[in-house]
């Protein structure tokens, strides 16, 4: 009897799950985009708002995700990239080596609210930058580091040793076995997982609500010590606190698709660059 | 160990892995355009040892070295000689081929443009390194190609040929031919047997044939202490040790 | 420097935002940029020097004049408008309007239905606003209450007026700037307030009413400018003045009350 | 160039790196001292165990009530509500694409899951309050669907991709060995998959769910938005919830810098910290103790 | 080959890995109460072919197989007996030994639980496997100790017990003695030569001795073909093919 029964749970359990799975995926981005497009248009992404955010664009919002998410890599991408250079190339296998990798991947793991509360402490208020860009890219960035550090080294563990001690062999220093034969290898590695921490932090909400994220700002572009808007606090906000949250509706789908579209186009040119890199291997 | 010129050598020599001692009281010495062969069962320290002479522990953290390592009368590791000198000077060729990731040609272009060779003397050496490796004819029309689509035993090759364009004075091999084809096998030990006259050249090497065919010395290893060395004919046709005779005659290993 | 942050209250948010935006036309070398959370966050942002106007709805209390003391901030306070906190039911709410002791005690968690009040037997849904908004601190300290626990806290006003919209059994409470004015297509019931057994019921809608100060939850539109900033800030302040600036301000549905 | 300026070079590069490394190191040390700073400050003010224990949360009170009980029994209620959703399905799915599914629709369905993990929190969020709430409310007769259920099924759908990729591995991972020898003694594909192959990813399997976990305790805007933020201790999964994180959140902005009440909103943070602190390590335990096993 | 019982055949036996061919018209009869083994170069298509007698190539989508395989009369593929049965009937030891897991009593138990073996008889069928395993006397004492931490040759014999408690008809091995010492061997060896009385065996090694002292018949397989097949004597004192002799002599593989 059971045994009759057998393919049936077999196929059913594993069929309903998969099934359910694709089923949040395709819900999700068919609402997104079946509500989102009709918001789209040149001037949907070129314009300010306007009429206090029941018209116009979400042009602030996207230069200062871009901007944000600039900073973010000029932040952590040299400091990761160098941090897992010393961890992986430079650095012995020792306990405290393994401390420190152990409390890498752990801070990866932190909530994103609390890298918030220390951007907020630590630049806002202790390095007297106020609510503004360079705060929020600053503590995005921090929020990076640990990703970047991790997909770094985990490239650059890939490169064999043989390739090291080939670049040795023929003379080569340390350092330029790294700079000509280990980073070159490691570099598609890198740049994924650089593309896909930067595309989660395009996505963030959390650590910038109190480092510089602004309701609305009547420049399209600001400064570093400016506040500025984003994607997804925008979307945020109209969804839950602008006055006519019926109104701007289709604004806030318009704004949750292009925030969407433009995290799947960095994920897409991560799966790009693997993809290439494979085809090489 | 008549009295030929000794060229590379290494006294009470001692080599521990963390806690753990791969190499007891080495002392072995290498002559001069004379092909050594380092035979041993797996694990015994063969490759370790090699590594010595050319300071590649340098990049392991744990492992901690003793004892004296001589190139002519300069030594390895206290004396004025950088570990960059040291590896210019003392060429390796691997166990498993590691061409870089680039062109055939970049691959031994590499070695020179770190080594200021100037650029016009470049593309000669090359070519000539490619020939004495006996490799040239089967790469000369596409220098271009990425060396990592070379077949197993002409990366070998290629490896060789980036050692000798730097003309080392010593050239180091580690089981060159362990992961290759008999076919293979025989061109690489012919390059062997002729890059004698102008280099010394140490071998490990698992295959007993293949240390009676090319070494003029023998050089037997196991656990880390070297049991018995002489003349190939000596220690494969009458070894002292009753450890050695055991294990040329394939009774374990 | 001509960057203005301006933060706080979200009564006055929307408000803020058209007042920027108007004022970008005129000032172009102007940017100003706007957030809300509450009025407690603008008066925080005051305190940690993170605001050039902490916009509120509330008066400053004894324990925040002290600390701006303490910290050696001096401050400028403009009132610049007026507001009529409503009292939202869903559409269908039996009753137009309500008396201040029943409110109370909906309000407070006395009343865990709608039974005393309306003699429907549903429970009672309070949309309310988190601790740090100026709304909420101003109705517990106009009723002299402190509100139910279960009351849900939402993130801004307009999460309430979505909530009620769908909510039968729900009352919730906003500023007046978060419900049509002399539309009939109100998405929402507005109640009218009996501030006393007996007396005329008022509506927060009611322009004249509130001209009189007959409404019972009607408070000035505090902003609070650290003098250091007042330099900066004077031109959008006497933008906010202006004809255009008073117009905006009727538009988005508050009062103006000459003092 | 000379071998001189050459060695030169190579020892300043490494001092660099070192450098650099060292620094980012202490910088993210730092985060945790603060933390920790901070929430010694606020256990000045307020007892641990008041803290830990007190029932409620209203810092504006007056007298004000530093007791987080409710909000960590929020977190729980939805992180747990989340997984009970997320780990079979996890699991399941897992399953289906190791050991069922054609190389091409795996190569299909792999990259949109991953696809999924990278749709922002707010998105997810936003869909909570417009889609999902609402449905919830119609279908449960309730008035409104802000509530924990609601924050559980969206976080269930936010920790999917983590616990499916990972478990995945975990599946994948398992000697292709095991499954011969279950073969070779006449099991079928089923049987091999529940009582060899799943047993023998036992451990990456926990490591997924222990990193599921975590990110569902860690999740910000997801609750903020969608569960309706009622401080009162939470009684089932219809009523409005108010998380650790969201708590942090909402009052963070209103705080003065350096008061009891910004102290209090650190503790949390350290709280939280230390909840996901714990479930990464039990999970790398298990992530590292099922390389070992891998690599035997 | 003469007229013994053929218990397992193939006639015609090809197989694709993708475009790749790795078995060619591959003609074999395995004699009942027989050892045969099946011996060529590493790479020649012997684990593959094996494999296609217990159907294991049922798990890789791009193996294509086309031929008849017969046990006894059945066709093991086209038949009415499902994969299942087929893998029922005929056991597999694997190269490295592979056993779950689990408890040693567990490894065996598993098999017998599966194929609804009840719960009554299962101690004594596991008791006599391992019995006739040569393992009892090693493990008696501690049945539920994790078969992991048995050592190579413990576990290759569990392997083996795990495959005859469920009393298959043939037994085919995967080259059981690569991974283990002497001893272990010897051991192994005497227990093929003793299951033999029950079972039909197809054994494959690299090791010329061990098909010398324990086949009855040997395969020689090369490039996915069988070159020869015949008597064990035979093919290594008198092969037909040149290339046989040439491999048995060792000169090459
Ligand atoms: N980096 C290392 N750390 C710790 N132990 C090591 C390391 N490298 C090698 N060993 C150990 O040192 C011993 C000698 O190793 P070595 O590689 O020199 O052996 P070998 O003689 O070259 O063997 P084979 O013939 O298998 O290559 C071995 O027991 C090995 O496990
Ligand atoms: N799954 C597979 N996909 C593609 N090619 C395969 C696969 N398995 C084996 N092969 C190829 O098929 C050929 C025969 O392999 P097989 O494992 O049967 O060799 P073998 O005779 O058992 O060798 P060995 O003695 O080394 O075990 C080899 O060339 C191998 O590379
Ligand atoms: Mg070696
Ligand atoms: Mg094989
Ligand atoms: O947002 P508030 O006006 O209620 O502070």
């Amino acid at each position: 009897m059971i045994k009759k029964l057998t393919p049936v749970i077999e196929w059913g359990t594993l069929l309903l799950s998969t099934g359910l799975v694709c089923f949040f995926l395709v819900a999700i981005l068919w609402d997104l985009i079946s509500k989102g497009a009709p918001s789209l248009s040149w001037a949907f992404i070129s314009t300010s708002p306007t009429d206090g955010m029941t018209r116009g664009g979400i042009l602030p919002a996207i230069i200062g995700t871009l901007l944000l998410t600039i900073i973010t890599a000029l932040v952590a991408a040299p400091f990761g990239i160098c941090c897992a250079i010393y961890l992986n190339e430079y650095a012995a296998d020792s306990w405290l080596t393994r401390i420190i990798r152990a409390s890498i991947r752990n801070l990866a793991g932190v909530p994103s609210i609390i890298y918030g509360l220390f951007g907020l402490a630590l630049f806002v208020q202790g390095l007297q930058m106020g609510t503004s860009l360079v705060a929020a890219g600053l503590t995005l960035g921090l929020l990076s580091l640990p990703y970047i550090i991790i997909t770094t080294e985990e490239a650059l563990r890939r490169v064999p040793n043989r390739m090291r001690e080939a670049a040795l062999a023929v003379g080569a220093t340390q350092f330029e076995s790294i700079r000509d034969v280990v980073l070159p290898s490691a570099v598609p590695g890198m740049l994924t997982g650089l593309v896909l921490t930067l595309s989660r932090a395009a996505g963030e909400t959390a650590p910038i609500l109190f480092t510089g994220v602004a309701f609305y700002i009547n420049k399209p572009a600001g400064y570093l010590n400016q506040e500025f808007m984003t994607l997804p606090y925008h979307l945020y906000m109209l969804s839950t606190q602008h006055q006519a949250i019926e109104q701007v509706r289709p604004l806030a789908y318009g704004t949750a698709l292009v925030l969407i579209i433009l995290v799947f186009l960095l994920n897409l040119s991560a799966f790009y660059i693997r993809y290439q890199y494979s085809k090489h291997e | 160990m008549n009295n030929e010129h000794i060229k590379l050598s290494a006294t009470d020599a001692r080599l521990w892995f963390g806690k753990k001692q791969v190499l007891k009281n080495v002392n072995v010495a290498f002559p001069e355009n004379k092909i050594t062969a380092l035979i041993g069962p797996s694990g015994c320290g063969k490759s370790t040892l090699l590594r010595c002479f050319n300071r590649m522990h340098d990049l392991s953290a744990d492992a901690r070295i003793t004892g004296n390592f001589l190139l002519e009368d300069q030594d390895l590791y206290r004396g004025n000689l950088s570990a960059t000198a040291v590896r210019r000077r003392i060429g390796m060729v691997f166990q498993q081929a590691n061409p870089f990731p680039k062109s055939i040609y970049e691959n031994i272009n590499y070695g020179l443009k770190i080594n200021d060779i100037s650029k016009e003397e470049r593309p000669g050496i090359i070519e000539n390194a490619l020939k004495e490796s006996y490799i040239w004819d089967e790469v000369k029309d596409d220098l271009q190609k990425p060396a990592t689509r070379l077949s197993g035993g002409q990366q070998q090759r290629l490896c060789i040929a980036r050692a000798v364009a730097l003309r080392p004075e010593v050239i180091l091999m580690d089981e060159p031919c362990s992961a290759l084809d008999p076919i293979s096998t025989s061109k690489i030990e012919e390059l062997i047997l002729k890059l004698k006259q102008d280099y010394t050249i140490v071998i490990v090497t698992h295959n007993m044939q293949q240390a009676q065919r090319i070494a003029d010395q023998t050089v037997f290893m196991y656990l880390g202490e070297i049991i018995e060395a002489g003349s190939t004919r000596q220690i494969f046709n009458d070894p002292q040790a009753e450890l050695t005779g055991n294990y040329v005659q394939g009774h374990f290993g | 420097d001509k960057s203005i942050k301006v933060k706080g209250s979200d009564t006055e948010v929307n408000l803020a935002v058209s007042l920027a935006e108007n004022f970008y036309k005129v000032h172009s070398d102007f940017s100003v940029a706007i957030s809300g959370g509450g009025s407690g966050l603008g008066i925080a942002s005051l305190l940690n020097g993170q605001t050039d106007i902490a916009n509120s709805s509330r008066p400053l209390n004894s324990e925040e004049i002290e600390l701006l003391k303490a910290k050696g901030i001096a401050i400028r306070t403009v009132i610049f408008a007026e507001d009529a906190t409503a009292f939202i039911v869903h559409r269908d709410f039996p009753l137009d309007s309500i008396d201040v002791p029943s409110l109370t005690r909906i309000l407070n968690g006395q009343y865990k239905t709608w039974k005393p009040v309306t003699g429907q037997d549903m429970a009672v849904n309070i949309y309310g606003r988190q601790s740090n908004s100026g709304t909420h601190s101003f109705i517990s300290k106009k009723l002299n209450i402190q509100f139910s626990r279960d009351a849900k806290e939402m993130n801004g006003s307009a999460q309430i007026v979505e909530g009620i919209k769908r909510d039968k059994s729900g009352i919730g409470y906003v500023g007046a700037g978060y419900i049509l004015h002399g539309g009939v297509n109100q998405p929402v019931k507005v109640l009218k307030i009996t501030s006393k057994k007996g007396i005329k019921s008022v509506s927060p809608l009611d322009t004249k009413a509130i001209a009189a100060h007959l409404y019972y939850f009607q408070r000035p539109l505090y902003q609070f400018i650290p003098i250091t900033s007042w330099n900066k800030v004077d031109a959008f302040i006497d933008f906010e003045k202006s004809a255009a600036g008073q117009k905006i301000i009727t538009e988005s549905g508050y009062y103006i009350i000459p003092r | 160039m000379k071998l001189a300026i050459r060695e030169k070079t190579d020892q300043a590069a490494k001092l660099l790196f070192r450098m650099t490394g060292l620094m980012v190191i202490a910088i993210l040390a730092g985060i945790f001292l603060m933390l920790l700073w901070n929430t010694g400050a606020f256990f000045l003010k307020v007892k641990p165990f008041d803290f830990i224990t007190g029932t409620q949360w209203n810092p504006s009170g007056n007298p004000a009530n530093y007791g987080m009980l409710p909000l960590l029994v929020s977190t729980s209620l939805v992180t747990f509500g989340a997984m009970c959703i997320a780990i079979p399905l996890g699991i399941g799915t897992a399953a289906y694409l190791s050991d069922y599914a054609g190389k091409k629709l795996k190569s299909f369905l792999k990259p949109a899951i991953e696809m999924l993990a990278s749709v922002p929190s707010v998105a997810i969020g936003f869909l909570g309050i417009v889609v999902l709430g609402p449905g919830i409310a119609r279908m449960a007769g309730q008035s409104n669907g802000l509530n924990a259920l609601n924050g559980a099924i969206l976080l269930a759908v936010m920790s999917l991709p983590t616990i499916i990729t990972v478990t995945q591995d975990a599946l994948e991972g398992v000697p292709n060995a095991y499954k011969e020898a279950s073969y070779s003694v006449g099991a079928n594909r089923w049987q091999t998959l529940i009582q060899v192959t799943i047993p023998a990813a036992a451990p990456g399997i926990l490591a997924a769910v222990m990193l599921g976990v975590g990110r569902a305790i860690g999740e910000t805007m997801t609750v903020l938005m969608a569960t309706g933020n009622a401080s009162a201790f939470p009684t089932g999964f219809f009523h409005s919830v108010r998380t650790m994180t969201a708590t942090i959140a909402i009052e963070m902005g209103e705080v003065p810098y350096q008061t009891t009440h910004y102290y209090a909103l650190f503790a949390i943070a350290a709280v939280l910290f230390l909840m996901t602190l714990l479930v990464n390590i039990v999970g790398e335990h298990y992530v590292n103790k099922y390389r070992k096993y891998q690599a035997s």
